[in-house]
């Protein structure tokens, strides 16, 4: 039955070695659900949580996620957009299918997590029914909920490419007229995502009464809202890169043709020079400008534990440093190299979503007030770790029993 | 290939069952269901305000000095009267026996009760304004005897209760305010 | 099979399609957020008329006006000021705010209990009916009477303001016992200094609403001192500028940068104890400068001058002494405080023409008798006690209700008998000294005689006591102990029968004075709501004992109950035809000394309708005039101590002089000192701190289970001590895990620990947290009262 | 709301009242002061100075009923219009069984004057009894904070209609002011020029906390020390 069901003409591990993987994999997710379900049973008092810390992990994690499941859309948006322009991203062929998928992983998983999130699980519909057209939250909640469907519908077609379903006629049908219209999700995905990543950049920077995250703007979007998007840009595909590069490693297989890497290398070092260069003035200009307006100056901010070092972890270490090396054509060639700055590209992100959520809640706006940490629980990692397991759960079955990587074939003769 | 020959008649069949399952939910969401949702109670003593009506409303339902509605009456109103039976009924003897003699509450199974969230002003919707009482409750003036009390299982509520949909509507209509705490304690 | 899967998912298609288009989905999903919002987990308060009722707050002796409002007349679920009240008008403190807390306590006694186990087993206590438990208390007491020994019985009450006080003197002057103590109050040492400089036996008013100037002298206004809201509120007056009338200036005294410090126009830091000493340094300056009320002086103050005493030796006046011993110099030496700053001081209190001088660390510790004295003085020098009634004498008893107790031989024979482990050279007085230390000193180590009966009424000595290890080892000693309390505290829990009081908020009772206030002061308190539980006003038990036990004894309290009792006191002030009883428009500046109030009412049940809907009765405090001392005036050099101290004594002996009692233990390895204090989001009486109260608790004040003792930085760099550390607390009297708030609001090498932490009674909201810092301070008895003061304790604080 | 911070003695009272009135739930423990439920909190504020310059001095805080053109900074951010300011009466709303819980008004509001219910609130068996039913006592996972007592509003309303009053022109007390021993909170109609309010928060001594972000609030301190006024905002200097 195994067998039936992996591709033709690929080879996979024997089936007790996965099975053991995926019971490794089940076991994460079952702490998590344990963790999960403690939190919804007994209340998130069980978090490291606090009436200072609203945000915490939970929605760090959905922030950092979201962000590294940008490259379904942004590879979509290239490769079934911009390619008609640009002919050279007909290459991103090769990875899109991987794509679709991480970004599933990413989008759902983050939906789960942010279902513990909330105090009142069972209300979690009114964001929708009773829905608050100036909150951020409610852009957010609804645009990636509507993007996470399109994701699903983007995902069913790879799954109907199953040897088995392929060979059921009206699936086959089903999912080859799916194909056709992908272009059409993958605009709406596009446009879907480029506005959820942006408010979800809004979120703290429409808090115009929290020096730290407020940032002014365009109309009614501050400019988190654009920064937030072009760093999702500047990070998804490099995600996707890296993900495909560890399985890579993990199969011992040649997946897809380096010079796709070197392609989202290139792509992913422009953008990310982009959004360093506007984040740069972004800052300077809310370190110069916004929060003397304030009171506050730069240093005020950042306070052990959320030191100086923040900052310059995530604009020097894992911005300038990455931009360097994808934009040297020798830096890319080097495999080392590359996947170090994919790595800090992404990390750069995390720690930017770290700093717009946790951070900006441990500075004191009230003079006389304190300072405060956040330590999180072991009830707020389990359910972010069993969702990377649910994420690895979801590639693994994918690689094993779909034709994902269209290049495996002739890659791994 | 004996499986295309039987494509048709199985696409029909399929059909049946579709229609099967979509029918058979049908009855259940609208027939079953309700039923399932609302547990019935009845109340623990007759209460006939067509028997009553040598009183005023006013003499059980008022407002009293500071803008509060007295709602439904307490036992010691019903000791006015009831110190005694005044007939042999049974209702009433449980009334006397149960409740006045003992000093206890009856606990009354409200229609249109509505939960702690909810401040409702009977101040601000009284005749004068133009609301009857019949806008919201029953008619009670030829009622031959109690309806069942209807409780949804999950809610607590009762089938009566009225929803904020309602509330907010006529507000908006009679344009008065319907900010949240205007209702809401 | 692929048939029956193929149609089964048809099936499953349609279905889920048909449930679609039905409510099941919707309504689920709607009713289930519905529920989220009725958890029937979370309680649904009761809905009903809210009507208002009016009473008396008596958790402590301030008398506020209170209102309540119930739900269908049975429920309180609010408690504010009543604002019509005289004194309070309106105000309340957090601890009356919470009261419903305590009324509701689920520490409540709920009826009457018996230990049936060993003494202090919280296990062993089992429900007995009113009428048993009665009968044992009236067993005991006419058996103890039967074998002659009435002396051994002994009562605590921390109710020395409610007629249930007199009930008990009365009780006990007709059973024949002379221990009856109240818990100890600042008044037990200044009712003995007033009675010895001017012979009368009287509270100390201060005409705060009058003054211009107030130098205080420790005494924690804002903390809850005296009548705390009314304090409150003239402290909001001197902060309101009024149109045409000068500022009121605050000067404090204190060692600590507490509240009332941070708040006065001008805190004087001194050396902790050495406020004494700071105020006979001004007492010198205005000799020195000739800067004081010399009328005054010289009509009406004996000892000023050298003086002669009854056996015909010259003695040393007052002048004398503090001109040799208190210069500036001197005195800036001990307090810390500039010569500069006390002769600035005395100047300003020169100048102002109504200055008056407050003192007192906290309204429930006896000072020194000497430096009671001292800060009567100071007043006296500035005139205060003069006509202007900046300070005046309010008889303790304004009139006497009770009539005089009928004794038998055997009640003269026992109330004759010495009170248990008083010193004999106690001044005699009208005022008796209410050595409530010695009394259980002696008890506890088995001296002179045993007790057999030991009644504890609205006190909790064996936590609230300064060395309440004291009283615990007392009440273990104690033949059987009786207890009235409402809640089981750390006291009940060592009682042998426990007869439950009603609570503050449930019981007819009354307020007799007001503490530091300048006027006679006398409230009714009617319960807010019925009691609910199976509770006993203590005035009606205290009657049916008396009526059991027959004889002279049920003959002294003749009354029916309480409330006749109460009666007869608004039947006496209708008698007395003086006096107002009066509402919010109350001025107190409108009273004057001497001169009687023209009685606004005249029959008796006038009065008592009126007290119990709220109105409260004053009448002016006495004149100066016609002192009772043997020299006829105030007396600065005090005759009255001739009996008590030897008669070849030095001439300070009989006057105000400053003279800490040393402090025991070794200042090398207890280094520091330390002191108390106390916050008015502290509960430290008779009630723990309730729940809403510990919410006001800052975290540096109690974090988790440990309380925070201020050290300045200073301090603390020296012991190695950083903000927040775990440190052990030692002191002669024991050690206690604390934590370590670095803040520089005490001294170099004080350690300042808050009071009313650290019960082990009580329920899980209350028990444990901290450290009862009256099991750390140490008592010193004045060797000439006989009282236990605190005033400062040698400790360590080491890291834990 | 005007509250002198000269007059405040730091003693609680508002506070306590304020919890009893409007059934704010409490457990054995308050000391975490980043989960305690809090309606009126005292923070304590200090001169920064050495013994003996050091003073320290109490400051309630209860919610700011922000002002801010459009939007207070809560009512901003809540993704299903569970805190709604209400423009007639300036007061803002949380209405509990609205909330959904995501903290999002906590996490922008700069005063801390939300608290989340991180626990199912639970009472000793007998002090429910002490529940008032004029508030609805919150459940687990919900936000709540200060609501200047508007079911106070609602009452004074319904009696103004049932006396021929008319219901817009009340006043009314919230618990906080009504307890206050000292008087040192003033409760009214800021719009009102005629109102003590309105005639207190142009005193000299005013001033509001964070002025700076513009969330415009609606509660005014009074002081006449300096040093206080300096901590009402962030100051580069």
């Amino acid at each position: 039955m195994d067998k039936a069901l992996i591709p033709e003409g690929v080879k996979r591990c024997p089936l007790p070695v996965f099975g053991l993987w995926m019971l490794v994999l089940f076991a994460v997710i079952a702490w998590g659900v344990y963790a999960g379900l403690t939190v919804l049973i007994k209340g998130l008092h069980v978090t490291g949580l606090n009436n200072y810390f609203g945000f915490g992990l939970y929605i760090c994690v959905d922030l950092g996620i979201i962000a590294l499941g940008a490259g379904a859309f942004f590879s979509g948006f290239m490769y079934y957009g911009l390619s008609r322009f640009f002919p050279q991203l007909k290459e991103l062929h090769k990875i899109i299918n991987l794509a679709v998928i991480v970004g599933f992983c990413c989008y759902t998983g983050a939906l789960l997590v942010l279902l513990l999130e909330i105090g009142q699980p069972l209300r979690g519909w009114f964001g929708y029914w009773h829905a608050n057209v100036h909150s951020m939250l409610t852009e957010v909640i609804f645009c990636i909920s509507c993007y996470a469907i399109v994701l699903v519908i983007e995902f069913v077609p790879i799954i109907l490419e199953n040897r088995k379903l392929d060979a059921v006629k009206p699936l086959h049908i089903f999912g080859h007229n799916l194909h056709e219209i992908m272009a059409i999700f993958a605009m709406t995905g596009t446009f879907l995502s480029f506005f959820h990543q942006g408010s979800l950049g809004g979120v703290p920077g429409v808090m115009f009464a929290r020096p730290f995250a407020y940032r002014e703007g365009f109309f009614v979007w501050p400019w988190t809202f654009f920064l937030f998007t072009l760093s999702a840009m500047a990070c998804g595909p490099a995600f996707t890169a890296l993900i495909c590069r560890l399985m890579e490693k993990v199969t011992r297989k040649q997946l897809v043709d380096r010079s796709v890497y070197e392609l989202i290398g290139k792509i992913e070092g422009v953008l990310l020079l982009i959004y360093l260069i506007l984040k740069g003035l972004d800052t300077l200009y809310w370190a110069l400008d916004t929060a003397p307006g304030f009171g506050l100056k730069l240093s005020d901010f950042y306070k052990e534990p959320y030191g100086m070092w923040l900052l310059v972890a995530e604009l020097g270490i894992c911005g300038v440093i990455p931009v360097i090396l994808l934009l040297t054509p020798q830096a890319r060639k080097v495999n080392g190299l590359l996947f170090l700055a994919f790595f800090l590209d992404c990390a750069g992100i995390v720690i930017n979503r770290f700093a717009m959520t946790v951070e900006a809640l441990a500075i004191p706006v009230m003079p006389f007030d304190q300072w405060a940490v956040y330590i999180p629980t072991w009830a707020e990692w389990a359910p972010c770790i069993a969702m990377l397991a649910y994420g690895a759960v979801i590639v693994s079955l994918s690689y094993r029993y779909l034709p994902i990587f269209p290049r495996e074939r002739e890659l791994n003769p | 290939m004996g499986e295309v020959k039987n494509s048709t008649s199985k696409k029909g069949l399929g059909i049946v069952f579709f229609l099967a399952g979509f029918v058979g939910a049908l009855i259940l969401g609208w027939v079953v269901f309700p039923n399932l949702l609302y547990s019935s109670k009845t109340q623990p003593v007759t209460f006939l305000h067509s028997s009553h009506e040598d009183s005023s409303c006013e003499d059980c339902h008022y407002f009293r000095d500071d803008g509060s509605y007295s709602g439904v009456p307490g036992v010691a109103k019903c000791a006015e009267c009831h110190e005694e039976p005044m007939t042999e009924s049974e209702d009433e003897r449980i009334l006397v026996e149960e409740y006045i003699q003992q000093e206890r509450e009856i606990p009354w199974l409200v229609y249109a009760w509505q939960p702690d969230n909810v401040y409702f002003s009977h101040a601000a919707h009284t005749e004068e304004q133009g609301i009857e009482c019949v806008r919201c409750h029953r008619d009670v003036s030829a009622e031959e005897k109690m309806p069942v009390y209807k409780e949804n299982r999950i809610t607590g509520y009762s089938k009566n209760t009225m929803k904020m949909v309602e509330c907010e509507k006529c507000h908006a209509e009679k344009g008065a305010s319907n900010s949240c705490h205007i209702c809401h304690k | 099979m692929s048939l029956g899967r193929r149609a089964f998912l048809q099936f499953v298609g349609g279905a889920i399609g048909g449930t679609l288009l039905t409510p099941i989905p919707w309504k689920l999903a709607d009713d289930s957020a519905i529920w989220t919002q009725n958890w029937s987990w979370r309680p649904s308060p009761e809905r009903g008329e809210i009507t208002e009722t009016t009473g008396t707050c008596l958790l402590c002796p301030g008398g506020c006006g209170i209102q309540a409002r119930l739900v269908n007349g049975h429920r309180a679920i609010y408690v504010k000021g009543n604002p019509d009240h005289a004194v309070s008008r309106g105000g309340l403190c957090p601890v009356g705010a919470a009261g419903l807390q305590y009324l509701y306590a689920p520490y409540r006694i709920t009826q009457p209990l018996k230990q049936t186990g060993k003494r202090g087993d919280p296990q062993g206590f089992q429900p007995i009916a009113w009428n048993e438990a009665l009968k044992i208390v009236a067993d005991k007491l006419a058996a103890v009477r039967k074998k002659g020994l009435p002396h051994t019985v002994a009562c605590i009450t921390g109710q020395d303001r409610s007629s249930v006080t007199d009930l008990w003197k009365q009780f006990f002057a007709a059973y024949g016992s002379p221990n009856l103590y109240t818990m100890p109050r600042h008044s037990d040492s200044t009712r003995l200094a007033v009675a010895l400089a001017t012979g009368y036996d009287a509270d100390l008013g201060f005409h705060l609403e009058k003054a211009t100037y107030v130098l205080n002298f420790g005494a924690p206004l804002l903390e809850g001192w005296a009548a705390p809201v009314r304090i409150q509120q003239i402290f909001s007056r001197w902060q309101t500028e009024q149109p045409g009338l000068p500022k009121t200036e605050l000067v404090h005294v204190e060692s600590r940068c507490s509240l009332t410090a941070s708040k006065a126009d001008r805190w004087i830091a001194c050396k902790p104890g050495t406020e004494a000493a700071l105020a006979l340094g001004i007492a010198h300056v205005l000799i020195r400068e000739k800067l004081y009320d010399a009328a005054f002086v010289s009509e009406k103050v004996f000892g000023f001058e050298d003086w002669t005493d009854a056996a015909g030796a010259l003695r040393k006046g007052f002048k004398a002494l503090v001109l040799a011993k208190y210069s500036p110099k001197d005195v800036a030496a001990v307090t810390g405080v500039d010569a500069q700053v006390i002769q600035e001081l005395a100047r300003e209190l020169a100048r102002q023409k109504n200055a008056v001088v407050l003192w007192g660390q906290s309204s429930d510790t006896p000072n020194n008798l000497y430096h009671d004295l001292a800060f009567l003085a100071l007043n006296a020098l500035i005139g205060a006690l003069s006509d202007k009634a900046m300070v005046s004498l309010v008889p303790s008893q304004p009139w006497q209700a009770l009539p005089e107790p009928a004794m038998d031989l055997e009640a003269f024979k026992g109330l004759g008998q010495k009170p248990l482990g008083q010193p004999t050279s106690v001044p005699k007085t009208k005022v008796r000294p209410n050595t409530l230390h010695a009394f259980l000193n002696a008890l506890a180590n088995g001296e002179e005689y045993p007790i057999e009966l030991l009644f504890v009424h609205e006190a909790n000595p064996a936590y609230g006591l300064s060395e309440n290890t004291l009283a615990v080892q007392a009440l273990q000693k104690a033949g059987m102990v009786v207890s009235f309390a409402s809640y089981l505290d750390e006291t009940a829990a060592y009682a042998d029968l426990i007869l439950p009081n009603h609570n503050a908020f449930e019981r007819l009772d009354d307020v007799i004075g007001l503490p530091g206030a300048p006027f006679a002061f006398y409230a009714v308190a009617t319960p807010i709501l019925k009691p609910h539980y199976d509770t006993k006003s203590t005035g009606d038990v205290v009657l049916g004992l008396a009526k059991t036990l027959g004889g002279t004894v049920a003959q002294s309290l003749p009354w029916k109950n309480y409330e006749e009792v109460l009666k007869l006191r608004a039947a006496k002030i209708a008698e007395g035809a003086t006096g107002l009883l009066v509402d919010a428009t109350f001025d107190p500046a409108s009273v004057e000394p001497g001169v009687s109030l023209r009685a606004n009412f005249k029959k008796a049940a006038d009065v008592w309708k009126k007290l119990t809907a709220g109105s409260c009765w004053v009448e002016a405090p006495q004149a100066l005039d016609a002192c009772t001392t043997p020299s006829g005036r105030f007396e600065l050099a005090c005759q009255g101590l001739l009996a008590s101290v030897s008669t070849n004594a030095g001439d300070e002996l009989f006057m105000a002089h400053y003279k800490p009692l040393p402090p025991s233990g070794n200042a090398g390895e207890l280094p520091l000192l330390l002191t108390t204090y106390r916050s008015l989001s502290l509960a430290p009486g008779y009630v723990p701190n309730a729940p809403f109260m510990n919410k006001l608790l800052p975290d540096d004040l109690l974090l988790k289970q440990d309380v925070f003792v201020e050290v300045h930085p200073e301090t603390a760099r020296k012991l190695g001590l950083r903000h927040k550390a775990k440190a052990v607390l030692k002191t002669p009297l024991g050690e206690a895990p604390v934590r370590v708030r670095v803040a520089p609001t005490v001294p170099a090498d004080v350690v300042a620990l808050p009071e009313g932490l650290g019960h082990t009674a009580y329920d899980e909201y209350v028990q444990g947290k901290g450290v009862n810092a009256n099991s750390l301070v140490e008592v010193h008895l004045d060797p000439v009262t006989g009282l236990g003061t605190v005033w400062a304790t040698r400790a360590q604080l080491r890291l834990a | 709301m005007v509250i002198d911070l000269d007059k405040c003695t730091g003693c609680g009272a508002c506070a306590v009242a304020c919890q009893q009135e409007n059934n704010v739930s409490f457990r054995p423990d308050e000391s975490d002061k980043l989960r305690t439920i809090a309606w009126m909190t005292l923070y304590r504020l200090d001169n920064g100075k050495d013994y003996p310059e050091h003073r320290e001095a109490m400051l309630p805080r209860p919610c700011m009923q922000c002002d801010s053109p459009h939007h207070s900074p809560c009512t901003f951010v809540c993704p299903v219009n569970a805190t709604v300011r209400d423009e007639h009466t300036g007061i803002v709303d949380h209405i509990a069984v609205r909330c959904i819980g995501c903290r999002y008004c906590m996490v922008a509001c700069p005063y801390h004057a939300r608290s989340f219910n991180w626990w199912d609130p639970k009472w000793p068996k007998t002090m429910e009894a002490m529940l008032s039913p004029e508030v609805s006592p919150r459940m687990r996972g919900v936000v709540e904070k200060c609501t200047f007592c508007h079911h106070r509003l609602n009452r004074a309303r319904d009696r103004a209609r049932i006396n021929g009053e008319d219901p817009d022109g009340v006043v009314y007390t919230p618990a906080c002011a009504e307890a206050c021993p000292t008087g040192a909170i003033t409760f009214g109609n800021l719009r009102d020029p005629h109102s003590d309010v309105a005639r207190l928060a142009k005193d000299p001594r005013a001033f509001r906390i964070l002025e700076k972000l513009h969330t415009e609030p609606k509660v005014y301190y009074l002081s006449s020390d300096q040093w206080i006024h300096k901590q009402s905002d962030n100051d580069l200097s």
